[in-house]
């Protein structure tokens, strides 16, 4: 196919960059697609517009509402993006500075306290109440629906504690708004935080097409891993990468206050786009044992396995 | 054209309003409906207008209406009924559009109008600007303007003031004098009557019957204040309603 | 028929010409609307005809709502929402009812507040959520404050005009008899005040249960507006239309309470 | 003082107990208070009486409002907005307006969509976003919809009850003089709806502009509810003042464009 | 207790209203204020009220209201002024209650007003179930009840219909007969000002000034409609109003 027109769904986040550098990097371009990046507020509404066919492709957590569109049909999981990998820098548990003060140090001391959510079956309510397990203890979930609303509440001690991607949990933390008890790795090693998908449609019947964008996808992965993590480009390609995903996320800042939020944010994206695929079902397990999804769904109505390589399985 | 009402009686849910009412209008004359309030005058003359059907009874047209007649059957209600959008020009237009009357033909009728009624130099004004008086002209400017076979008149003065009440009785004298048209006229106003009636239909208190029809042969030129036979007349006729209308005034109104 | 008829020449009705312009209430239709449409939904979605991801069975939204009945779950999310409700309204509406009030009766508060309030008037409530955090926390403090704020404007505005709008003629006699100030406020202005109040209150109620979602953003784990937004974000469209369903009501419900305060309190209404 | 007055017993003027009631313009105050109200805001906050969490600097508002300006980000962020204001408005508008009219003309239409409209009006149009983004896509066309609708119910119900309150007289005039239904419609019953519906309209632009922000929650890079939206999920309160201060300057625009249309449509009313 | 008006004179922004009015109102008669629509009737009436004040001039009251005289500047209102929301009852004792007369001696008073206008049937009504005319009574049993000194009524007749209007006519001669009371009585209506007045006031057209004072002596109850010395009353005041009645008629409104 040359130059077909499809839509990749993004957020303004670091966790996107694959894309951004597979787009700017032309790597989508010599895969033969034309692609348009659609911007979204929040990841909810991204994996209904694959569902409605607005967009083709898209990236976000695994979710409660991503399940049941997954259950009805509409979308199914392809590949996996954003996880966790020790040695890396990723999401981190913070408390407020009142509850900091009131000794809470540590994950262990979290019984009773107030764990920030975004809404209940978000990936935040999946991380708060795996900690909680790990740590035998009980917390209350309070949904905040925003990020924004959220940061509101633990700056001023209305809410106890919440997991956030590194280059939020930083520089909140060197305001000292926030402190940083624990790493969510600790919790859930390997999680996978993020998953490729597309819509049901495509995965069943673009295959050629699908495949196309997973590859050019992980050039992009490829890119990003190389750079950042590994360094090798060096400082400068470090200062490469940083300009590119710069023209995606924090826009309205300058680059030299941008830059460090941006290789604060640096996680690893799973190489080749694999999927862990025992992250997955754990998580689908706890959806339904939360009530939140049908039980009887099977990981097979949610991943569509024939694309990328599953992991752990 | 006459008019004439065939044993006309009527219900509104059940509360019977007019009953066994017949009337002859005819041509030329102007007849005067008296009775108290709320004995269905008006509604005897929605009647008559067609814009709503009695019970029982009919309304008669007999012969049929003058050449050039637009609207045979034309109201002037008592609180004027203009168009407070439309400027006096606009308010006579308005009648006319629907007959396809437009341009130069309906200038020529608006200015004739407007001339009879002492309006010309008021074409542009909007109602706001105008006295009541001054609307109420207009409002017969606009019935005269579909050259009516007969005017209908619900207590067309009665929400005027009392000087303003006399000039434009001594105007409507002087339309009908120059041009005698038909006319059946709604009052409370029994001095209105005498001056204005050939003909004075009195009606009783709800359920509206006719008590009684006084001619009045005075012509109308020649009728004033003073006269002493139109006094009697008068006297007579409030003599006929006083004990009916304080009766009719002192009804609780079951809203 | 007769000679006498012919010798008069042409004899006919006059010809009718009113009637209309009058709505005659037919209740039965509205009914049968909903039924036609829940009908027709059912049908759509049964047959395949519109997707499921559009809209879902009706027959299945009834099925939640059962459930919710009898799971006992109804009554934990009615009764937080609307306490919510209540208060909030009742904090807006007092407030706005008051300062329409005053509005209405100095000119000094009517020239400070009335583009305060204006300018008020277009923010949209869901942009302050990260301040209302702040402001008033994240307990049923914020969700009182979101509906109260919400309801305010509106409430001063229909109050304002409502005391503008007592006749004049009134106020005039009251004091040509020697009422006192405050014996007028209280004896005319107020009472005279009162339908417009009223028909501002029906508004300023619907707007109320419109904000219930928007305020139950802020750490809800109970309340009707909760339970529609965890149903959208899990993209449940069972319990969402069951939650919406519920907030329809409810307004048709509050709607039908004013309309008996006012039958009872405005019954010298003509 | 003399006799001839002290002859004729007591003499004084008659009492004065007018007056009042009757609220005087006095526009300065208006800008007093808005000028206090800053004043206050920017040395609470310098002072530190106010946190930073509470409310921003009035002056940084101001300076983030003169970056926005600058840098061009203004109008990126307008343009998209107003011209959505603009069609979803005009679309629920119009839409209203016509049902509205029908419904005011005839018992069936209005036995029948009366109670739809009823129970449509508290439905909160946030909980439908995921809904929206199925029937209309993510791109203008459900920010269409969504604010659409949003004016579509109050438009409805403020047209089809300036249509009821047309007086009957001048109707009854119409038929009398033999208009046809369609001039008394056009002739009578619009223009004398026309106030009812243009102060519908007032409230019905307040709505769309607070739904703004709810419309750009679908997938908007650019607009004012987008700008205030990412301004609140960074708790970035310059930033979401200055968006909810360029809605309110808007609403106020909004109004005042309105007021400049009644008064040239409507001319005629005393 | 007499009141006297010294040369008042009145603007409206720049708009001259009145000019130098000088009127006495001698206790117990009835002095009737006609004049063209606009001519400043109703504010001369609020400055004797004490509602407004004029620019220029005056107005005094002379001696002590009589004993018991709650409120000795009582209007009666054309269009009522009856709080809708409150009884025939309410509306009376809303009057009573600012001086603290409730209960008992409230009851007393509102029984005693009511039996004097024939209102004691309705005690218990609310303003929407009356006729015109028993809304304009118990307005007057509402003025009556605070035992004014002086009456000022401005056009308390004409929002009524004809037919009323005579009865109403018959009820204030009634009332005046049985205790004279003070008046100003403002009015379009010639008739009426030649049926209630001790003296009529003629005034001008805008800016108003006093054109002519007539006294009329027949005793009110002697004061019938055939009358021909009042006839040549009412006559030589409409010959002295009639073409400024016309002309204030014809007056575009600036709205
Ligand atoms: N559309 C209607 N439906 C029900 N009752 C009506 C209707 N129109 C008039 N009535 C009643 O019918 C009676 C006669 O009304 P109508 O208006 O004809 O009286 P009227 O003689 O014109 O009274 P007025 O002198 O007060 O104008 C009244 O009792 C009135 O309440
Ligand atoms: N509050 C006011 N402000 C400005 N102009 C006023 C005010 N009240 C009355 N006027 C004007 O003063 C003039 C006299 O008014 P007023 O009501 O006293 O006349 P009137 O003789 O009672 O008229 P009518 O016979 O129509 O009742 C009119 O031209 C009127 O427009
Ligand atoms: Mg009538
Ligand atoms: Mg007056």
């Amino acid at each position: 196919a040359q130059n077909k027109k499809i839509k990749v769904g993004a957020l303004r986040f670091t966790s996107h960059s694959a894309s951004f550098v597979a787009l700017e990097r032309g790597y989508f371009a010599d895969a033969g697609f034309d692609v348009e990046l659609e911007f979204f507020q929040a990841a909810q509404p991204m994996a209904v517009a694959i569902a409605s066919g607005d967009v083709d492709y898209a990236v976000t957590a695994v979710s409660g509402g991503l399940i049941s569109l997954a259950e009805k049909g509409a979308i199914k999981v392809i590949g996996g993006a954003l996880k966790e990998e020790a040695g890396i820098d990723g999401q981190q548990i913070v408390v407020s500075d009142a509850a900091f003060q009131a000794g809470l140090a540590d994950p262990s001391q979290l019984d009773g306290k107030d764990y920030a959510i975004t809404q209940s079956g978000s990936s935040f309510h999946y991380v708060g109440s795996n900690v909680a397990s790990a740590e035998g203890l009980e917390m209350s979930y309070k949904p905040l629906q925003k990020v924004g609303a959220i940061i509101g509440a633990l700056r001023s001690g209305q809410v106890d504690a919440w997991n956030i991607v590194p280059h939020i949990a930083k520089p909140l933390a060197g305001a000292g708004a926030v402190h940083i008890i624990g790493a969510v790795q600790d919790y859930l090693p390997d999680y996978q935080i993020t998953t490729a998908f597309t819509s049901a449609n495509n995965a069943a019947n673009e295959r050629g097409q699908t495949k196309d964008f997973l590859a050019a996808f992980s050039k992009g992965i490829d890119d990003y891993n190389g750079t950042m993590i590994d360094k090798s480009g060096g400082d400068a390609g470090v200062d490469e990468m940083v300009k590119l995903i710069h023209k995606y996320v924090y826009t309205d800042r300058p680059i030299e206050k941008a830059a460090p939020s941006i290789i604060n944010g640096t996680m690893r994206l799973s190489p080749n786009a694999a999927l862990n695929v025992a992250s997955i079902q754990h998580q689908l397990s706890w959806f339904q044992s939360e009530g939140l999804v049908d039980a009887d769904i099977t990981l097979e109505t949610l991943v569509d396995g024939s694309y990328v390589e599953m992991i752990n399985i | 054209m006459d008019i004439q009402m065939k044993s006309v009686s009527h219900f509104y849910g059940s509360t019977e309003v007019l009953r066994d009412i017949s009337i002859d209008i005819p041509t030329g004359k102007v007849v005067c409906l008296v009775g108290p309030s709320g004995c269905g005058k008006s509604t005897l003359l929605r009647f008559i207008g067609g814009l709503e059907r009695p019970t029982q009874g009919e309304v008669l047209q007999l012969g049929e209406p003058p050449e050039g007649s637009l609207n045979p059957l034309t109201y002037v209600f008592q609180d004027f009924a203009l168009l407070p959008w439309r400027s006096v020009r606009g308010n006579i237009s308005l009648v006319l559009e629907d007959h396809g009357i437009r341009g130069e033909k309906a200038n020529r009728i608006i200015q004739d109008v407007l001339a009879r009624t002492k309006l010309s130099d008021f074409e542009n004004a909007l109602p706001k600007q105008l006295s009541g008086g001054m609307k109420q002209r207009v409002a017969i400017a606009r019935a005269l303007a579909v050259k009516p076979a007969v005017m209908l008149m619900d207590e067309p003065l009665s929400a005027l003031d009392a000087q303003t009440r006399e000039l434009l009785m001594d105007d409507l004298v002087a339309l009908w004098t120059r041009q005698p048209f038909t006319a059946v006229y709604v009052t409370h106003n029994l001095a209105e009557a005498v001056r204005l009636g050939h003909k004075v239909v009195v009606l009783s208190r709800r359920p509206g019957r006719v008590r009684e029809v006084v001619e009045i042969d005075t012509p109308l030129t020649e009728r004033t204040t003073g006269d002493p036979e139109l006094e009697k007349v008068q006297n007579k006729l409030w003599n006929l309603m006083r004990d009916e209308a304080r009766a009719a005034d002192e009804e609780l109104v079951n809203v | 028929m007769s000679d006498a008829t012919a010798n008069a020449g042409v004899q006919r009705p006059v010809a009718y010409r009113g009637g209309g312009f009058a709505p005659s209430p037919r209740r039965w239709v509205g009914f049968v609307v909903f039924a036609v449409l829940v009908v027709l939904a059912e049908w759509g979605t049964r047959s395949g005809w519109i997707s499921p991801l559009t809209l879902p069975k009706p027959s299945d939204v009834l099925d939640t709502f059962g459930d919710l009945y009898k799971s006992g779950l109804l009554f934990q999310h009615l009764v937080p929402s609307l306490s919510r409700l209540f208060m909030g309204a009742l904090i807006g509406i007092s407030l706005g009812v008051v300062i329409g009030i005053l509005i209405g009766l100095f000119s000094y508060v009517r020239a400070g507040m009335v583009p305060v309030v204006a300018a008020i008037f277009p923010i949209p409530k869901i942009a302050l959520l990260p301040l209302f955090v702040i402001w008033f926390g994240i307990g049923e403090g914020s969700k009182y404050a979101l509906i109260a704020f919400g309801t305010f404007t509106p409430t001063v505005v229909a109050t304002y005009g409502a005391v503008d709008n007592v006749d004049r003629t009134l106020i005039r006699m009251g004091q040509s008899f020697g009422l006192s100030w405050w014996s007028i406020v209280r004896k005319i202005v107020l009472p005279g005040a009162m339908p417009g109040i009223l028909s501002g209150l029906r508004i300023s109620l619907a707007i109320a249960i419109i904000l219930l979602v928007a305020a139950e953003m802020l750490g809800a784990e109970f309340g009707i507006g909760a339970y529609i937004l965890e149903a959208g974000s899990l993209y449940d469209l069972e319990r969402l239309f069951a939650g919406v369903v519920i907030l329809s009501v409810l307004g048709v419900f509050v709607s039908v309470a004013v309309g008996l305060v006012e039958r009872r309190l405005l019954g010298w209404r003509t």
